[in-house]
């Protein structure tokens, strides 16, 4: 599992970096959701799949029957899903207003904070 | 306290989603229910509704064998080799002109054999309907009026 | 003796909600325009999910989840219709046309692209 | 052949069958070719995935998912209602969308 | 801190620095006066430093540390001989003259305060300097000597020439200054000595070792530029933008001796060999005639004598640079010369520019029957500074010629009696033309009509004229409690001076007369002089002041050129650059470390799990390959519900009941805020960019892959989830073990989480609500910067 | 993962059984009050007379917090405080040594005085849209960084500061901000998310996430695990969080466009926390692995140090040149970490500490230069230093400080790691550090001749954009100023405490022994 698991990463994460070298900023976006879920399956692999049962523990018993997915990684992507998908919200509000002010969704147009046209600095003293 | 029923069900619902029969959960249920039909937007309405369990079990039922029937229609249209079409879209002119009236008979036409409701003419009097065969829409008319529409009508009048 | 009703009666249950899947999703390949497709989604489709919970609300012997998974059902039953009628709709307002092979259309003929604006009706 | 037996083969059979339903499913929004057909196919996508958390369920009698169930069904709702509205609002989008 | 004497010691390195701070207060009440009270400063200090005279003259010497970062084994100390002592007299002894001097300068000016507080600054900075022990503490009062000196060059900020020369003198000395520091730690390293008094001990050890060439070559370099030896003597004569009082303080008086002091002070630990008897005779010579040459071209007093310096400090580092004994008591009694007459004569040059309103040898003459007094100190001056019996100067050259001809072998000598000769002559001319020309002739001319000048503007030049006559009269007695004790610490042995004023025949004395004569000479024909130098320089064109210009702008335009380059404002080279290196560090570590993972077997998986797998791919495939972003967008959901179902077949419920909210909530609203914005079709990239994108996403792909096979091929150590399936019932009370985890075992990330989440809600109000300052311009501005 | 694996370890070494000493919570002190004023503030939103107050108050006591924890951690070396009841490795603990100490106290006080001087700066829709709220939870976050003993919380902590300083990014009224936001924001999410990833292998290889574990477990790991992959991602993330060349793009496109307090901010916290988890990681989690890459490092350093400065030199925006010279210190550190023993690393951090205060205080300067003289170009700048004399000054001390001339207390780190290359034969990094310096020195000389010296070419459009500079941003360049120069005339103490920090990084057992006290790893 591990082995197929680790292929569909490295096909994530081809994706996702192709997209993100886009000029187009909402396809920087979209590579940055497929990295996140990337990063989220590399982690649940780093913990290896030793079994297929989720890690619950039936009412009746106070250990889990035998044995069961491992509990931490899924606990970490949990936080961090979260975090990930706060992250790109407030990139894609970040991008619609960069669009509204700058006029462009092209990043490589993007340019007020290092202007095309610079002067150098002052020669004298 | 206007739309008891809805109230009602909203309750049962709530109920059957929490999945825990009891009478805390159940007023809880209420509790929520009652906010929800207060916040949602009020509709006027002409007549009081009128309901005849009888009827809209009956109804119910014949929806069901209709989802079935439609489901079966389907699979036998795709999967046969050749599957010949006329679809097409055709005007009903309603009789009903309540809105969730409107509505329930919109649904049910969508989930019902080889037709699709489409959209309801401004003045709500006609809705559009797509069908999987349109040849004769004369027909398809006739069956919705004497199908769901009826059973509508005498289910809440 | 009744858990062997309900595991026949599930398995029965699970693979008649599956063919319907499949065939949802064949029609979905198959129909020639998307207002066909979307007979075969909309009601195979919602058909198979919802047989499939029922399946799940028969297996199980803890109630709550009986009810959770009919509540469920029901839900679909409500929404699928909806959510269908409105893409419907918007497809045809956004001007897609239906297959050459169509017989009739009312509706572009009929009171037409006027009254698009016409009151949504949930 | 015995009752759990004869579930245990059938949800395989069913766990497959819905694959490729998935499968073809996924190839209708690939395929499009209109914006509302992707739509659609992603309406059934959602579908399809319910199915999927069905026989899981069963398979593993877990509660959680039925939960799982109703909130993608809700969240599969919602989306394709907000589609549904997108492509109200710009009625332009074929154009650009059939090639 | 040893003794008491320690501790006064301490305070008066400190004095300077805590009175520069109040002498603007002082200025602002008693105005000019105040440079009375101010210059008890340097008084006192002269006179705590000459009760150290009876212990120096003796060859005793003083020590003292104060603890400072004793953790990095550095203190602050000093150290007290005869080198250090003399340079600590006549630091404070012409600083008081200074101080009243600049009192009468600068009288009026309403920044006079603050020009106090600058020089008392300079003068504890230099004070430290020449004391200094530890290395640290050296270099420490070595850069505040540059900067206090940058700060006075720069005094009169108005004119750009000003601040160029400040600039120029910051630079250069600057750059000393850290070659220093790096010459000395490696001193400290090569030895283990991180003073200078422990140093001496260690002489040979640091000729011996292999460090000492680049050692050497360090440390000249901050001697060098701070002694301003050809080439980098073009800040000097700039520095002259200066108030005269601290052209006559800084500039030959005290600072640029300083790197003289260094080399003196090394001279026992690091002279005696092949190296720096080459390299600082040669580098001194050089010097020596450079600046005698630019020196007859000036008609500027004060460029005159700026350019003698140059020359001056030349001959010091040649002498220094001999080796000799004798050459080491020239330098000593040259530089006590030295220090007193050109202070003089630039006090002088001072006064006359304030009271006759010209400081120009073309513009001045027969001032003497105006300024008497100023003119009997310039005589003086100008004699010393010739040599003429009688005074220091004569000493001096005595010496020089005595140290000179016997130097080395007959061609070294030769090379060096020539080379001096020269030099002295021309200066001897120089001198005549500053103490002579602006006050001979008949009727007093100048631009206003001139006067004598207030007691504060003469008494510096009278007392140092009064000084290099009474210090040559009683030479005895200044051998032996200045010039004898200073020379022992630079040679490193009991060095004995007996040279008086008493002309006796010999070879030095013919040399002397030489000397006098050809300078006579050339102060006669000066103006034609003058003219073939100037011929000759305009010829050669360039010069090294130029070269600074040049470097500045060169360094400028240089480096606007590169960060246009590596910081060109465009996100997308910026996030190639980025993953490129990210590749790299992916692989090729793996690569050169052999950290591949091994072969894995083909994955045994059921078939729906190969087909979510499946649909996992295709839908990257589609988000890939989609011509529109709509469709990208709506693709994005395959691969979404693919990731959502494989968490719910490997067992992670709780995952993919998040990941489907996440990716339809995801979906949704890319969509609905594409709906608002107007954009292109398709993401065009013309293909060499295409190819690299690609190539790049598949390195960083591959990279991340093949180090998770090799990852997951290791044993796992579940201890940690082991022990949460164990107690997450038990203890935590979770069913869901993950939940529990989530809750209870790693709680703080969840409390780090809703941070995150509410910190983020905030934000994209702030970023929806918060109005640009005007949209409207700004749109069709960056539709402007979009074509 | 069988469940019987789980009854394996005695509960007694997994659950506080006592309750924390009170004197713990310091610890954890500056991170919950930063978040508490964080949270009061944000319900708080609309009450903008407030806030400001509320804030400075929390900040304060924070700072409070944080010296008494230095002190302590000083005094009796580390502290390790368990939120909840479960030890590390299974629950989060926070861990406080020297390094962090000396960090958390510094920041708090560069954070203190930086809110001090935007109550002058922020105007009321800044205040609304919650600058003071962005503010302390960044607070909140770079304390958290500082002081938690687990990876993976390490990362949360990350996040909690990089979402705040988006937040700080858009408050204002500057388009270019949005600009500057978009590259930020997208580069800084990559460093972080290759953060993720790299923790992501190291649970992966390790099992476990606690520091001092991970330190234990480091000493018996197989040759085969990919440490050196593993070593060099960290390598990448955190030198791109530490704006090292070649990944500091998303500094110079952003420092400059926000307001000048966030600006200081950022030039002050940000890139040192990058530093910090450098050393954390490198050093003492896996030491062969650095000793390794040193070269490496080395290179980056010198790289980063010289196309710093040069940036610099090409500026003619203040701030901006601040935002390149801070890159260059950045390269300085770097090179104590490529020498690697006691003395660079020492050098390093206390270059840290010296960069936190004078960095913020540039920036601010820049602002108050701005106020007085209407621009922030040096085009337009001139004869601020007859209309200032008292911002000359300021200049001027802070000049030499960044150069490393005496009296600032850029000197010390300076000789410290110019002593440590020469001693570790690196003589070519000593030449690039000392050449940085006096390319800095050019830079800043340039800067005063042109803005201070210069005499004033009054024009009106500059004139009618001049304001008086508040009392307040004096007080707080003088606030930043004073431990500045104390440092560079009297070193002794934060040299020790530098000295002390690295000591606890190269040999950090009792870092572990406070982590685990006297158990051996379950």
């Amino acid at each position: 599992m591990e082995t197929a698991l680790s292929l569909t990463v490295g096909l994530f994460f081809i994706a996702g970096i192709y997209l993100m070298l886009s000029k187009h900023i909402i396809r920087v976006l979209l590579g940055i959701v497929l990295f996140g879920n990337a990063v989220n399956l590399l982690i649940f692999t780093a913990g290896r799949v030793a079994s297929k049962t989720p890690p619950i523990i039936s009412e009746s018993a106070y250990l889990p029957a035998g044995a069961t997915a491992n509990p931490l990684p899924q606990a970490l992507i949990l936080t961090a899903i979260v975090i990930s998908f706060s992250f790109f919200a407030f990139l894609l509000v970040l991008a619609y207003r960069a669009y509204n002010d700058l006029g462009t969704d092209d990043t490589g147009r993007m340019r007020l904070a290092e202007p095309e046209s610079e002067n150098p600095p002052p020669m004298g003293y | 306290m206007k739309n008891w029923l809805g109230i009602l069900l909203l309750t049962l619902a709530w109920i059957a989603l929490t999945g825990s029969w009891t009478i805390p959960n159940a007023l809880l249920g209420v509790v929520l229910s009652v906010l929800a039909s207060s916040f949602a937007r009020e509709q006027r309405r002409r007549r009081e509704v009128a309901l005849r369990p009888l009827r809209i079990a009956e109804l119910a039922l014949l929806f069901l064998y209709e989802l079935m029937l439609s489901g079966y229609r389907v699979a036998r249209l795709v999967l046969m080799p050749r599957m010949e079409l006329r679809p097409g879209i055709f005007a009903y002119p309603m009789k009903v002109e309540r809105n969730f009236e409107i509505t329930l008979l919109a649904n049910l036409i969508t989930l019902t054999p080889g037709t699709l409701s489409v959209d309801v003419s401004a003045d709500r009097k006609t809705l559009f309907v797509h069908a999987i065969d349109c040849s004769d829409p004369d027909q398809a008319r006739r069956d919705i009026a004497d199908g769901f529409e009826r059973k509508i009508l005498e289910a809440f009048r | 003796m009744i858990d062997a009703l309900q595991s026949t009666l599930a398995a029965i249950l699970i693979l008649l909600g599956s063919v319907f899947a499949l065939t949802a999703s064949i029609g979905l390949i198959r129909l020639p325009d998307f207002y066909t497709r979307m007979h075969a989604a909309s009601k195979a489709g919602t058909l198979g999910s919802c047989v499939m919970l029922i399946a799940l609300a028969v297996y199980t012997d803890d109630l709550a989840m009986t009810t959770r998974a009919l509540g469920g059902v029901a839900f679909f039953l409500l929404t699928a219709p909806v959510s269908a009628h409105l893409l419907a709709k918007a497809a045809h307002a956004s001007g897609l046309k239906l297959w050459s092979g169509s017989v009739a259309d009312d509706y572009a003929t009929g009171q037409g692209r006027d009254k698009m604006a016409g009151t949504d009706v949930q | 052949m015995t009752a759990a037996l004869f579930l245990q083969w059938s949800l395989n059979v069913a766990l497959g069958v819905l694959s490729l339903s998935f499968l073809l499913t996924v190839a209708r929004v690939v395929i499009g070719p209109t914006l509302p057909d992707r739509v659609l196919a992603l309406d059934m996508l959602v579908a399809v995935a319910i199915g999927f958390i069905a026989v899981l369920g069963i398979r593993t009698g877990h509660t959680l998912y039925t939960d799982i169930a109703i909130a993608l069904g809700l969240v599969g709702f919602l989306a394709t209602v907000a589609f549904a509205r997108f492509i109200l609002r710009r009625r332009t989008i074929e154009r650009e969308e059939v090639e | 801190m040893p003794t008491e004497a320690g501790t006064l010691t301490f305070l008066a390195l400190l004095l300077p620095f805590i009175s520069a701070f109040f002498a603007p207060i002082l200025t602002r009440f008693l105005g000019h006066n105040a440079a009375w009270v101010l210059a008890l400063v340097p008084a006192l200090l002269f006179a705590h430093f000459l009760s150290f005279e009876p212990l120096v003259a003796e060859g005793g010497t003083a020590v003292g540390t104060v603890a400072w970062a004793p953790s990095i084994g550095v203190d602050f100390s000093w150290f007290i001989d005869g080198l250090s002592l003399t340079f600590a007299l006549l630091i404070s002894g012409i600083g008081a003259l200074i101080v009243l001097y600049s009192g009468g300068y600068l009288q009026g000016h309403p920044r006079q305060g603050r020009f106090f507080s600058f020089i008392l600054l300079f003068m504890g900075s230099m004070q430290g300097l020449v004391l200094a022990d530890g290395f640290i503490t050296l270099f420490f009062f070595w850069e505040l000597t540059s900067i206090t000196s940058f700060l006075l060059i720069g005094f009169d900020n108005h004119r750009e020439a000003a601040r160029r020369a400040a600039f120029q003198a910051l630079v250069v000395t600057g750059m000393g200054g850290l070659s220093l520091l790096a010459g000395l730690l490696v001193i400290w390293s090569a030895t283990g000595a991180g003073g200078m008094s422990a140093l001496l001990g260690k002489g040979d050890a640091l000729r011996e070792s292999p460090l000492y060439f680049a050692a050497l070559m360090l440390v000249l370099g901050g001697a060098f530029t701070k002694s301003a030896q050809f080439p980098v003597h073009f800040w000097l004569p700039n520095a002259m933008e200066a108030p005269t009082p601290v052209s006559a303080y800084l500039h030959s008086a005290t600072m640029v001796k300083a790197g003289v002091y260094l080399l003196m002070r090394l001279n026992p630990v690091m002279g005696n060999t092949a190296v720096w008897e080459t390299v600082l005779p040669v580098a001194g010579g050089l010097t020596l005639i450079a600046g005698a040459v630019l020196a007859i071209r000036q008609t500027d007093l004060k460029l005159v004598l700026a350019y003698t310096t140059v020359g001056s400090l030349g001959l010091l580092v040649l002498l220094t640079g001999l080796g000799s004994d004798k050459a080491v008591e020239a330098a000593v009694l040259y530089l006590i010369a030295h220090s007193m007459f050109k202070g003089g004569l630039f006090m002088v040059v001072g006064a006359v520019d304030h009271e006759a309103g010209s400081r120009d040898l073309t513009q001045l003459a027969g001032l003497r029957k105006v300024m008497p007094i100023t003119f009997g100190a310039a005589l003086v001056a100008g004699a010393s500074m010739a040599g003429l019996p009688l005074l220091f100067g004569f000493l001096a050259k005595e010496e020089i010629y005595a140290a000179v001809i016997e130097s080395g072998g007959w061609a070294a000598a030769a090379f060096a009696s020539i080379v001096a000769l020269f030099g002295n002559a021309i200066m001897a001319a120089t001198a005549f033309s500053v103490a002579l020309t602006p006050f001979l002739g008949g009727e007093p001319r100048s631009p206003k009509p001139a006067h004598e000048g207030p007691i504060l503007l003469w008494l510096g030049p009278a007392v140092l004229a009064l000084l290099s006559v009474v210090t040559a009269v009683l030479s005895s007695t200044t051998h032996r409690y200045l010039s004898s004790a200073m020379a022992s610490a630079v040679v490193g042995a009991r060095a004995d001076i007996e040279i008086t004023t008493i002309p006796h025949l010999g070879m030095p004395l013919l040399l002397s007369v030489l000397t006098v004569a050809l300078g006579l000479v050339v102060f006669t024909w000066q103006f034609q002089a003058r003219r073939t130098v100037a011929a000759l320089l305009g010829a050669i064109g360039w010069g090294p002041d130029r070269g600074f210009d040049q470097v500045i702008r060169g360094l400028l335009k240089g480096s606007f050129a590169i960060s246009r380059v590596i910081q060109g404002g465009r996100l997308d080279i910026y996030m190639k650059v980025t993953f490129i290196v990210l590749a790299l560090a992916l692989l090729v570590p793996m690569a050169s470390y052999g950290q591949w993972p091994a072969m894995p077997a083909w994955p045994a998986l059921q078939l729906h799990e190969w087909a979510v797998l499946l649909i996992a791919v295709i839908g990257l495939i589609a988000v890939l390959r989609a011509r529109s972003r709509l469709t990208a967008i709506v693709s994005l959901g395959i691969q979404g519900f693919a990731v959502a179902l494989l968490f719910m077949l490997l067992g992670a419920p709780d995952l993919s009941f998040t990941q489907f909210m996440i990716e339809t909530l995801s979906v949704v609203i890319l969509a609905l805020v594409m709906t608002r914005l107007r954009l292109e079709l398709a993401d065009r990239r013309p293909l060499p960019t295409g190819m690299i994108d690609s190539l790049v996403a598949i390195a960083g792909g591959l990279g991340f892959g093949l180090l998770l096979l090799k990852a997951t091929q290791l044993p796992f150590d579940d201890t940690l989830s082991a022990f949460f399936a164990a107690h997450s019932r038990a203890i935590a009370h979770g069913r869901n073990i993950v939940n529990g985890i989530i809750v209870d075992f790693r709680g703080l990330d969840t409390l780090g989480e809703i941070t995150v989440v509410m910190v983020a809600g905030l934000a994209i109000l702030t970023l929806i609500r918060m109005k640009s300052r005007s949209s409207a311009k700004m749109t069709e501005k960056g539709l402007k910067c979009a074509r | 993962m069988a469940a019987t694996g789980g009854t394996a370890i005695d509960l007694a070494a997994a659950i506080i059984t006592a309750p924390t000493a009170p004197a713990d919570w310091l610890v954890i002190a500056p991170v919950v009050i930063p978040l508490l004023t964080g949270a009061l503030l944000v319900a708080l939103r609309h009450r903008t007379g407030v806030q400001g107050a509320i804030a400075l108050a929390g900040l304060a006591l924070t700072i409070v917090c944080a010296a008494l924890l230095f002190a302590r951690v000083s005094a009796q070396g580390p502290i390790v405080m368990t939120m909840g009841r479960w030890l590390p490795p299974f629950g989060i603990s926070f861990a406080a040594d020297a390094l962090g100490a000396l960090l958390s106290l510094t920041a708090s006080i560069v954070g203190f005085i930086a809110a001090l001087y935007s109550l002058r700066d922020i105007d009321i829709a800044g205040r609304r849209y919650g600058f003071y709220p962005f503010l302390t939870l960044m607070m909140a976050g770079v304390g958290g960084a500082f002081l938690t003993g687990d990876v993976f919380n390490l990362y949360v902590w990350f996040e909690v500061f990089v979402i705040s300083s988006f937040g700080l990014l858009v408050v204002g009224d500057d388009e270019a901000r949005i600009d500057g936001a978009v590259k930020y924001a997208i580069l800084n999410l990559i460093a972080t998310t290759l953060f993720l990833i790299a923790t992501g292998y190291l649970y992966g290889v390790f099992g476990t996430l606690n520091m001092a574990d991970l330190h234990r477990k480091m000493a018996a790991v197989g040759s085969e695990a990919p440490m050196m992959t593993l070593a060099t991602l960290y390598l990448v993330a955190f030198g791109m969080k530490a704006a090292a060349f070649p990944v500091n793009f998303w500094l110079p496109a952003s420092y400059h466009t926000p307001k000048i307090v966030t600006s200081a901010l950022f030039g002050g916290l940000l890139t040192k926390i990058g530093l910090y988890a450098l050393l954390r990681v490198l050093v003492m989690i896996m030491p062969a692995e650095r000793l390794a890459l040193s070269p490496l490092i080395g290179w980056i350093a010198a790289a980063t140090m010289l196309l710093g400065v040069l940036g610099a030199l090409a500026q003619s925006d203040i701030r901006r040149m601040v935002g390149f010279v801070l890159i260059s210190g950045v390269g300085v550190m770097l090179s104590g970490l490529a020498v690697g023993d006691a003395a660079g690393l020492s050098g390093a951090i206390l270059y840290a500490v010296h960069s936190m205060l004078v960095v913020t205080a540039l920036y601010l300067l820049a602002g108050m230069i701005r106020d007085a003289g209407g621009s922030f170009s040096l085009e337009a700048l001139a004869g601020l230093y007859d209309r200032a004399p008292v911002l000359a000054a300021g200049a001027l001390l802070l000049a030499f400080a960044i150069a490393g001339l005496p009296p600032g207390s850029g000197l010390w780190p300076k000789i410290v790691l110019v002593r440590a290359s020469l001693d570790a034969g690196a003589g070519w990094l000593a030449a690039v550090i000392l050449v940085t310096g006096l390319l800095t020195t050019v830079a800043f000389g340039r800067v005063f001749l042109l803005a201070f010296w210069r005499e004033n070419a009054d024009n009106p459009a500059l004139a009618e954009r001049r304001r008086k500079v508040p009392h307040l941003a004096f007080a707080a360049l003088i606030a930043l100023l004073a431990p500045s120069l104390a440092m560079g005339l009297y070193p002794e103490p934060f040299v020790a405490a530098a000295k002390n920090a690295a000591a606890g990084l190269l040999e950090p057992t009792p870092y572990v022994d406070a982590v685990f006290p006297g158990r051996a790893a379950p």
